[in-house]
């Protein structure tokens, strides 16, 4: 397998996967290019990221970016997440292969997507 | 990287070689080294080996020996075949015959075609992954050079009606004189099934040896006797002018050892693997709901098994039973790796999230049940897992399994 | 078939395996037979084998690793070079310059250039057996695309002028930019001269893993950066898509290994075989008369020994050395057992008598002193017998040993 | 070496090697195609082939076709002589691939021109 250890971890063991219980804010964003899926969903207190879950559907860097992107961002501030960004998230993850690093552009828009959508007060974009 | 069992299951990427193949093959690579255009002893006993090779790889395949060129592998028997036969045919029409599930060496060698100007009808193969000859027969125009379709295809195992279409490319031949050949790429299919360019018909076909057991770097094209081919790699009185360049000869060697293994094992091969395959597809099909088998269930090579897995992607599948130590494939072997879903998949109607979660399991003479035991246990569990973290996992009780 | 001793002084034909190089690829047929482009863990440890051999051969001639396309052998390498970059630089122009002792497989894709309207400058060699930069300069035109002059020769070892060529090739296009590339065959050199790809200048360069001890069917060509190149074997992702088909691992892992022992011994490999050559063209020179050494005495490799016997032919003499055990070669391994005389030897001005008479010695490092004495005691026997029975026997009072 | 056990043998031990003092005929035929050369010098009493020598330049088939003609002629009459075939001398020497029958050709060729010779009663044609 042509990943890092840091990768085949949170691989085989995700952190914060499924779905999320009164999640404030929902958002699903897809590659229109190869399909790949990525749902975010955040609680949301004062201004905090309390809690993230994801749900992935692609190639692994997808569910491994989904899972290292929940954990870069709870306890954060919806504007410290904002600053994160996809460089940061693939070190997270111990790298990728350049013709992966779609992933982590996935996830970086999902979580923009997500607090944006919350910023604007409006629905979910993929309702539950 | 797994820690403790390794199952391999991807026998349709390459095998392993076989001892005898290397003990067969080790002399030649110290020893009995000489290049076999040498005019002295080193090079007369090399050449004597590839010989011996030439006729046990012609014997495989129902050929005389001086009709097999060997060269480095499938892909290169491949381009030999298509560019050789279209650079000496070209005054003659510029027309190819394919079908839509070859393997990405004949994929590739066609497009290339059409960049310079050739026309290429892809037959289609319906949802058993078979071509129809009918649909051959309407393909046939007078610009016809070249008619290429495989044996049996390297990600469902179909197996396609090679000696009808043989039939029918000769009959057209002798209906009028002219220049269209028939070439299949016999390279899964061969050491697999009973072969014979008789039978079949077929005026070119490509082997690759470390398809069956012997290494990687040899393969073989079968280029029957009257057929004009313009030599590829240039520059040397090899392989009778055909294919320049120092013969390979412990690949060689080794590929003869193979052929012949093959030939007497054959039956008992193909007996055990459709045995591990009907336990694994049983068992499966019990334990793994929303799946989808592809390829025809009885029209195909007797050690693949391609199944959909809805709702998650056959990477992900992949290489969390690599991480178990279970080796498999989505897509051909050389383009996994690309995010392209499968093009054979797709051939047979089925939409992009089935071609997408299409896992490839091919079995080799020395699995066991007990490897099927460990796939039976752990593939569930994996799918089980990764479905658990798809958004699409939603749609699962809500929509059956639809094959369109 | 010799009884007794067996003395192997065709090196330049091919060479042994090394031990350890076979060693090093065993493991590679075996437990880590994977294909190189699986994304499982079978997989990634041929890949990493294949990465890791690549660097070793990248190291040999002072490339990057992303610089070196492997390929099946040396003639691959030429056609690629060749075929790639004639057919990508089309456009710019149909001129070759190349030299008059190229080997067969250059002489051969040359030639089928030619038929398809490229012109074709071959440049002369003189006395010496090397090219004049001069010569290449004057050659030079506007519609050139390409120079290939091989960095030493296969049957009289001479090393041309590479450096020079380079920079000449290189100030060309800085004069207008513009698509003009040097290729050098360093087939013959790599493994027993230091070579770099930067000191010589070249943008393409052939190798052959069957000249440094490694087995037979395995190559590379060296593609500087930013060079247009055609693949020419189609339909694969292989070799960042300028070879397509299953890499041959195992062969590929060889070389590596070999390219590493050839750095780590290069000085004492040449010095050992400049040190037997030494003993055995002293020894010739003092027992058998009427002969000609062909090739510049010091601008060769240290390996090689080609000499022209006068009033017989190689031929005769390689069949009369090898009933004794000792093999040697006549002309390039790839033309011998065709009547042609040497067109090197040619090319140096000699008549045909003393093309046909010549006779290639190459060492190894595994010779030993003991081979040459073996030799030298045999070789005046053999050369006298087979002069006895020409009828050109009688010119030997007559004419002194006169080279035009 | 391509060869078979007959063709070894002749190739190392020439039968009739060498001049023939006393010749009453010698000819020497080449190859023009590619150079090979062979001498034949025949002693002949009352029409039968008493003595015969050859000498050859050329690949080892030239070599091996002169020793095995030599063998075959000696004690023939020129009539018979004339009557051996190339097939003949071909398998004579236990065979010869395709592109090596040139050799017995220009074996055959020159007993032909030596009995020629002889018959018109010319010199030889090429003077010791
Ligand atoms: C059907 C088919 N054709 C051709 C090839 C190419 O052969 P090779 O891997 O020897 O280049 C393969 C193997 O990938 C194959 O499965
Ligand atoms: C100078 C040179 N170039 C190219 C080749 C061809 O290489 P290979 O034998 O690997 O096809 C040879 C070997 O015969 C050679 O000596």
């Amino acid at each position: 397998m042509p990943y890092s250890q840091i990768f085949k971890n949170h691989f085989e063991n995700p952190r914060n996967g499924g779905e999320l219980k009164g999640a404030d804010v929902v958002a699903e964003e897809t590659n229109p290019v190869c399909g790949d899926r990525l749902r975010l969903a955040l609680k949301i207190n004062e201004g905090t990221i309390e809690a993230a879950r994801f749900l992935a559907y692609g190639c692994p860097p997808v569910l491994v970016c989904g899972s290292a992107l929940t954990e870069l961002i709870q306890g954060k501030t919806t504007e410290e997440a904002l600053l994160v960004t996809r460089k940061q998230l693939v070190a997270a993850v111990g790298g990728l292969p350049l013709r992966k690093q779609h992933a982590a552009a996935l996830a970086i828009e999902t979580l923009r997507s997500a607090i944006e959508n919350k910023k604007s007060g409006g629905k979910p974009t993929f309702p539950t | 990287m797994p820690e403790n069992r390794r199952v391999y299951l991807d026998h349709s990427a390459t095998t392993p070689a076989d001892p005898r193949v290397v003990a067969a093959m080790l002399p030649y690579l110290t020893e009995k080294f000489g290049n076999a255009s040498s005019v002295h002893g080193f090079g007369q006993e090399a050449r004597a080996a590839v010989d011996r090779a030439r006729r046990e790889v012609a014997t495989l395949i129902g050929a005389r020996a001086n009709e097999v060129v060997f060269v480095s592998g499938g892909t290169e028997a491949n381009n030999l075949a298509i560019r050789g036969v279209c650079e000496a045919a070209e005054a003659h029409g510029r027309h190819i015959i394919t079908s839509a599930i070859e393997h990405s060496s004949l994929r590739g060698i066609c497009e290339a075609l059409e960049k310079r100007g050739w026309e290429v009808t892809r037959l289609p193969v319906y949802e058993n992954g078979i071509v129809k000859v009918e649909d051959v027969q309407e393909a046939l125009r007078p610009d016809t050079v070249l008619v290429s379709v495989m044996l049996a295809n390297n990600e469902i195992g179909t197996i396609q009606p090679i000696e009808e279409i043989g039939s029918l490319v000769r009959s057209e031949r002798q209906k009028s004189p002219r220049n269209i050949w028939f070439h299949t790429d016999a390279v899964q299919a061969a050491g697999r099934m009973e072969l014979n360019v008789e039978t079949l018909g077929c005026d070119l076909l490509s082997l690759s040896a470390h398809k069956l057991y012997a290494p990687k770097g040899a393969g073989a094209l079968y280029v029957r006797r009257g057929v004009r081919l313009a030599p590829q790699n240039l520059g040397g009185h090899q392989e009778r002018e055909r294919r320049a360049g120092t013969e390979g000869v412990p690949g060689i060697v080794a590929f003869g050892e193979a052929a012949k293994l093959a030939r007497q094992e054959m039956d008992q091969r193909a007996a055990h693997e459709v045995r591990l395959r009907n336990v694994f597809e049983k068992g499966v099909n019990e334990r793994v709901d929303d799946i989808v088998f592809n390829g025809d269930p009885a029209g195909r090579l007797p050690h693949v098994s391609n199944i959909s897995f809805r709702f998650i992607e056959g990477e992900g599948l992949l290489i969390s039973l690599d991480l178990q130590g279970i080796a498999v494939s989505t897509g051909s072997a050389c383009s996994s790796g690309t995010l392209e879903p499968s093009p054979v998949v797709i051939a047979l109607g089925r939409n992009d999230e089935l071609a997408r979660g299409a896992i490839r399991f091919s079995f080799g003479k020395d699995n066991t049940e007990a490897d099927v035991d460990y796939v039976l246990e752990l593939l569930p569990r994996v799918v089980e897992k990764l479905r658990q973290l798809s958004p699409l996992n939603k749609l699962r009780k809500l929509e059956p399994v639809s094959v369109e």
